[in-house]
């Protein structure tokens, strides 16, 4: 085992998978030179040249389209959006084009596209550079969605898209670039597709993804000392949901919180929530609450009171332990 | 240009047109579900660019695409069975005639949102770049879709990088309901090249031996590691946006003069008066196309509807 | 009364508040001499001129930038994206500049504009012309989400949302423009954010939006002869969601269905669902049954299959009463 | 140009680099929350281009836009008290270093998303068309920002239309970590304007004088019905792209050399080689915008910072 930082471990992971595969290359704004706005493609450039690490224009509609049009062709394109709010500006080609060309040409093309981003609060960036919209991309047929928590879960979940034959919208979390943790020394990977019980707990099921893995996992180190034993399961990945861990826990649990960082409304817990109350409701014993951030944009300077943390996570435990 | 490339050319022009008035009728008999847009007046185009690649280079099309696909040899069979919404078509019937694509004869997408192949085309195009197999992509749009932002990004990329990839488009005046003084200033589109330091040439598109020039340059360039080309081809929509569009928009003497300006008339005449070709030999084409085209219909129309089961097929991998 | 398409009713709505306020403009693609793809702004040239009926390029995103900046100056535009699914090229525009201006600027500029446009399937149109996008837009703070199902609504809601101070993204349903109903001769306003309970029922509530509150009244009429007493609630707006109306009705009856034509994953019946099992859980009786199409992109020749309909919904609604 | 147009100038350049100097050092005590982007070496063009607006007249600016804001005239103390995210800020707070606008002043928005900008700026344009009163719209933006295809969207548009804006694009030969040549094959973004019918116009961003001109020129023709102008100031940034870049990525040579360019110094020595000035004048400017900022930074200080009441304020009317 070493020891490393999240950021470090996505430039790990891209560099293993470029060396594995010569069909394997990097897009993006200031990827080459630069290493990457956040230090995900340091390096790159130096080892696999121009051919392989291309640095773009400001043009984000287009890096998906090179991506696109490139994996049609067999390649495996990883594209960076430096920032996923900067998603906007490429919808259509990554729900209209790369979502759906496998279906309407009837299975005639694989699209093994990644696109990484990074999402979240933490920097003070701002309503422009800090939202969550992994919900939009799980309400789009053809996409798979995930958002690794850890360094260990990030390196194994990049390799693995990689080498999916679908397009992956990959959610990095700004605030964890800095992260460190413990990594094997040799090759892994995470099946895209398994959420990954990161705390065993017999009284409450909280399911969180990304930062909020965190912030549920100091709550529940709080709630045990209280008595209360919280299981926290870190989704992992967004799309498609891991139904059948989620609902072992719940059946053990009969208790039910989400976690994420995005506003509430109309976000991924919502899904998951509607999904238990659907399919498994004479299991819940209570309401299913939700812990996601208020419905206003990332303000500037409030940022702290914005994000939902691990005090929100223990009260939304408490509710639905109280109920 | 030798006689095999000159018959060609009226062959895939004429191929175009007439699959297009067909399925004007069987579109108006309420056979093919959905909306088709056909390029009836503009056939020059498709198959003065198209003559000039190989079956291993690529072609985007357009919502306006059937004769981009035609010309470039995509199987009128499997062509017509998309359009009706059947299982033998090249896309399993799921695309119909504004998604169509085919592997084999290098169709790699047509597509409903205007501008987005451009990007996509930066891809292919790349790819060809990265593996040095020399293959060329030409991505078809319309003159309403060069003001899209799509067209810019992919313009200056495609510079950028010295992308083998040709931008062809399709002017025809007209942008669904809005003629060109509504959209833009400028009369050719070919001199926003210069925009991003590319090559840029405008031509009458309905003239395919020049279209057949321009183009033959453009791949030649391509190929060679010369860089991407604008090419604007000019040419005139005949019918309505779609078909059943009455067109209370446009000036009914424009609607009538444009036929003046027919690709197929034009160049039947040159080959006449060139002796190249008699009046039977045309007859003798008409027929042979006529055939061929009542065959794809039999077989669309025989093909099998599909099914529940077909729904949730590729999805994912 | 008179009776009227929806079309037309949006029309009429259109010309009622150009007449009555000079700043209201309409703006986007083949809306002057063409009247809009389906007739919306049809006869609004000849009337107004030029200057307030504005053809644009294609150009989505100028178009919502216009429409913003005319705002800012106090103008009140109607932009028109003329299928759902366009609305991927703009959605910078839209989520991070119309949807945050108010708030990142501390509230320095009023935002009132609407961008009308069309959504869901029924004409074949396939994938890239048939989407119901409406979750994206109501998990974004600061716009309003509004989706009219009858004549008579569209024009009422079009008219308030022309007033609204707000950003309102208006969702037409193509498959009901030529749907004829009842309108006052009189001019209306039917008020932004209020659910509409369009058929009293005491056994089961259906939420429903758009086209599927006329799929859920046919199941009701359908269900009432089997004796199952439907409440079909028309939810109007679906950003803000009328609680309220909605709880109400679950109060009563205990039994929920969510009804829309998005795919449901991720869709806007997850949030309801969601909602009512988070705040009163203790009044329902039996599972929330989400109804919606299956995760698939809008197949082309495959729409019928594809399609939520009334059958699903009575489906759904004896799924919950067997509970 | 008349002597008080001369001393506006310096007054202007000179404010916007000391107030960014101080603002480097305050956010390297870790005093301001988030990043920000300084405009050193840039101050020729927001300096010259607002100069020749009203305060009625409207600009966008960029992320790198506090030249611009205090150009056109922003109270000082209320922009430093925003960049501090307090109260007292011109946003409340809210907005930060990177979206500030000011109603009064005229700044219509800063906006963090690259390019963004243009298409608002269409819409305020308009309306100054559709009412009639004569308001000129300025645009601020990036080389960078000038390959998405909200420029292409938005300068056509403006041309087609007549709009009575002005695109000044910064340019300062980097994007980021990322220098001309990596993003575009052209050397004059100016010449971009022609693929529109616009007028375009390439000027030494560094020469206040010459930007002065070319912007009064382009304020003049939006005024009196003239269209849209595209002009380009070639500038140089000093500095890293936000604040802490080390710029490891930017060869040191150039690094050293941009200072040759000072807008500042070359005018100074202008203006005491044509006389208009003495040293003492000059001396006296530092000292007065001295105390201007440091009367600002204490305000903002003493600013109180937003608390949980302000979180849900604004997001709806
Ligand atoms: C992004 C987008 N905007 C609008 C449309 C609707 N639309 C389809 S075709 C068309 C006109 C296209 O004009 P042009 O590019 O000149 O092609 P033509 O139809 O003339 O072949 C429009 C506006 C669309 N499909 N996609
Ligand atoms: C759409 C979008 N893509 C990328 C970014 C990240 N980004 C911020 S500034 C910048 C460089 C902009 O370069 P330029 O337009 O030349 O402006 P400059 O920073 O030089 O003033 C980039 C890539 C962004 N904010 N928005
Ligand atoms: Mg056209
Ligand atoms: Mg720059």
């Amino acid at each position: 085992m070493k020891e490393i930082r999240y950021i470090k471990a996505i430039a790990e992971a891209l560099r293993e998978e470029m060396e594995r595969d010569e069909n394997v290359f990097v897009v993006g704004e200031d990827v080459g030179g630069g290493g990457g706005a956040f230090g995900g493609t340091k390096g790159l450039l130096e080892t696999f040249g121009e051919r392989r690490v291309r640095d773009t224009p400001i043009s984000e509609s287009a890096i998906v389209g090179i991506a696109l049009g490139a994996a049609v062709r067999g390649l495996r394109p990883v594209a960076e959006i430096m920032f996923a709010d900067f998603l906007t500006v490429c919808m259509d080609q990554i729900v209209n084009q790369l979502a759906k060309t496998r279906y309407m040409f009837g299975g005639l093309f694989d699209t093994p596209v990644v696109i990484r981003t990074a999402c979240g609060g933490g920097l003070n960036a701002g309503p422009q550079h800090s939202q969550c919209l992994e919900a939009w991309f799980a309400h789009i047929p053809g996409l798979k969605v995930v958002s690794p928590a850890t360094p260990y879960d990030v390196k194994g979940l990049l390799k693995s898209a990689i080498r999916d034959d679908n397009p992956v919208l990959f959610f990095e979390n700004k605030a964890l670039y800095a992260m460190k943790g413990e990594i094997p020394e040799e090759e892994y990977l995470i099946p895209i597709g398994k959420a990954d019980v990161k705390r065993a707990g017999s009284d409450v099921t909280v399911v969180a993804a990304s930062r909020m893995v965190h912030e549920s996992l100091a709550a529940a180190k709080t709630l045990a000392e209280q008595g209360i034993d919280v299981e926290v399961i870190d989704l992992r990945t967004i799309c498609p949901l891991d139904k059948e861990t989620i609902f072992a826990s719940v059946e053990k649990t009969s208790k039910l919180v989400v976690a994420h960082e995005a506003v509430k409304p109309f976000g991924i817990g919502a899904e998951i929530a509607a999904m238990v109350c659907e399919e498994m409701i004479e299991h819940l014993d209570g309401p299913v609450v939700r812990v996601g951030a208020p419905f206003v944009p990332v303000p500037f300077n409030l940022e702290k009171l914005y994000l939902p943390n691990s005090d929100d996570v223990a009260g939304a435990v408490r509710k639905v332990m109280e109920y | 240009m030798n006689r095999e490339k000159l018959l060609e050319l009226h062959y895939l022009m004429l191929k175009v047109r007439r699959v297009e008035e067909r399925l004007v009728d069987v579109f108006t008999l309420g056979k093919i579900p959905g909306f088709i847009h056909v390029s009836i007046g503009q056939e020059g185009v498709a198959a003065g660019v198209c003559s000039c690649l190989g079956p291993e280079d690529l072609i985007f099309t357009t919502h306006r695409g059937h004769g981009q696909a035609l010309a470039k040899g995509i199987d009128l069979k499997a062509f017509m069975a998309e359009i009706y919404g059947r299982r033998d078509g090249c896309c399993k019937g799921k695309s119909g005639s504004m998604h169509i694509a085919c592997k084999k004869s290098g169709v790699a997408g047509s597509n409903g949102i205007v501008g987005a192949g451009l990007p996509i085309s930066l891809g292919t195009a790349f790819a060809s770049m990265y593996r040095g197999d020399g293959k060329v992509t030409v991505c078809f749009f319309g003159d309403g879709a060069s003001n899209q932002g799509t067209f810019h990004e992919s313009l200056n990329i495609a510079a950028l990088w010295d992308l083998p990839v040709i931008f062809c488009c399709e002017n025809n005046g007209w942008a669904q309901f809005t003629s060109r003084k509504t959209y833009m200033k400028i009369e050719n589109i070919g001199k926003r090249a210069e925009a991003y330091g590319m090559c840029g040439v405008t031509v009458d598109g309905d003239d395919v031996l020049k279209v057949c020039e321009e183009a033959g340059r453009a791949v030649e360039r391509a190929r060679t590691g010369g860089g991407p080309t604008l090419l604007e081809c000019k040419t005139h929509r005949w019918l309505g946006h779609y078909v059943g569009d009455a067109q209370k928009y446009r000036p009914a003497v424009e609607v009538k003069q444009v036929k003046e300006f027919d690709p197929i008339a034009r160049f039947e005449k040159f080959l006449l008066q060139s002796n190249c070709v008699d009046q039977a030999y045309l007859d003798g084409v008409e027929v042979r196309i006529g055939s061929e085209i009542e065959e794809a219909i039999a077989f669309a129309e025989g093909s099998l509807l599909a099914g529940a089961d077909e729904l949730f097929n590729d999805v994912y991998a």
